[in-house]
């Protein structure tokens, strides 16, 4: 367990929130090269496999590179 | 593929963000591109948004309820609230149609569902709650197993 | 920063990484960092793994319930099934200790669990089916708004 603490700790103490857009970024510009390469829309799965990140974190990035309705919350909460 | 999920959350505007993730989420076992997930994605957070700021008038207060299932290639949404309804429900659904023109709302809510999922069905008892359902068939819906 | 959500899905492994997604969908709202909402994915992985593979013995029925709850800097959780129980709670706790030696099981679920947040506890009730409730305090929680 220790060991697989250690393992994990060791992207330390970056914020989710930050890591997140940086992947959002790679995946914007995969689902590009993708839709070129296949003459269609890529998959989720296609993304996630070509961008080697997992569809957990993809889901995820998705959501973090999404501005659209946060100005609503911003103004209201 | 046959999976169902349900889930309840406070109708707080934070969690519109939650609501989109979990959906995706669950949806992403079809495997759909990611324009597809942008469509339901987006779909849902309208009827979300509209349970939080009309059904239970942004006061905080009260649960948004999501129910999923997926059915082969077919993904099916409810989207419930328990807030003050809509008495006129044609009328809600006319583009530029909104009630709370001082929250800069769009009145596009229902149009925008309506156009990226097949099916839109709203059900609403006033002073009860609003159902809204939506169905949408997956262009390339394969099972993912993993 | 409260808040709180309920989720009930199908006991399928591919449900396994929905419930991931979701609970990290939820906790982010607290911003926190990568390797703290690496250790909360991997505890309720655990969880959920055990309440489909154990609880219902992988027989694809029944129902997962997660619930999950924002306090502040601490995210409480509950993983819930109604499978088939635990008799001895303490024998399943130690290290090593696995019912299922065929099917590759580590006996280390709840030993990682323990390990990943402050205090975990369980209660189960053979035939009725067992809650794990997890709770752990974020260093530097604060409420992000997007
Ligand atoms: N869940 C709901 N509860 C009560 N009223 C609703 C709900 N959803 C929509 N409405 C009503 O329908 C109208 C149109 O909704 P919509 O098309 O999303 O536009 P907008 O949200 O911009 O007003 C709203 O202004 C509101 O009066
Ligand atoms: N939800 C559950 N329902 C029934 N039995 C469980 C449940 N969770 C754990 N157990 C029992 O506790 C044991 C230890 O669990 P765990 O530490 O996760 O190891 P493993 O899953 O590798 O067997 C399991 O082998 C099983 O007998
Ligand atoms: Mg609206
Ligand atoms: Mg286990």
């Amino acid at each position: 367990i220790g060991e697989i603490q250690r393992f994990i700790r060791d992207d330390g103490t970056i914020k989710v929130s930050r890591s997140l857009k940086e992947v959002g970024n790679k995946i914007r510009r995969a689902k590009d090269d993708l839709a070129k390469e296949l003459g269609r829309a890529p998959t989720i799965y296609e993304v996630s496999d070509y961008l080697e990140i997992p569809v957990d974190e993809i889901l995820l990035a998705q959501e973090a590179v999404m501005a659209p309705t946060s100005i609503h919350e911003i103004v209201y909460e | 593929m046959n999976n169902e999920m349900h889930l309840k959350f406070r109708a707080i505007s934070r969690n519109e963000s939650f609501a989109r993730v979990t959906v995706s989420a669950f949806v992403a076992q079809l495997d759909p591109t990611m324009d597809e997930l942008t469509e339901i994605k987006t779909a849902v957070s309208e009827a979300v948004t509209n349970a939080i700021i009309h059904g239970y008038e942004n006061k905080g207060e009260g649960y948004v309820y999501i129910s999923a299932w997926l059915d082969g290639d077919t993904v099916e949404l409810e989207i419930r609230d328990e807030g003050i309804g809509i008495s006129n429900i044609e009328e809600a659904k006319q583009p530029l149609f909104t009630t709370k023109p001082e929250l800069e709302r769009s009145g596009m809510g229902f149009t925008i569902m309506e156009n990226f999922v097949d099916e839109m069905t709203i059900e609403s008892d006033p002073n009860h709650g609003t159902v809204v359902r939506l169905k949408k068939k997956l262009s390339n819906a394969k099972a993912v197993f993993n």
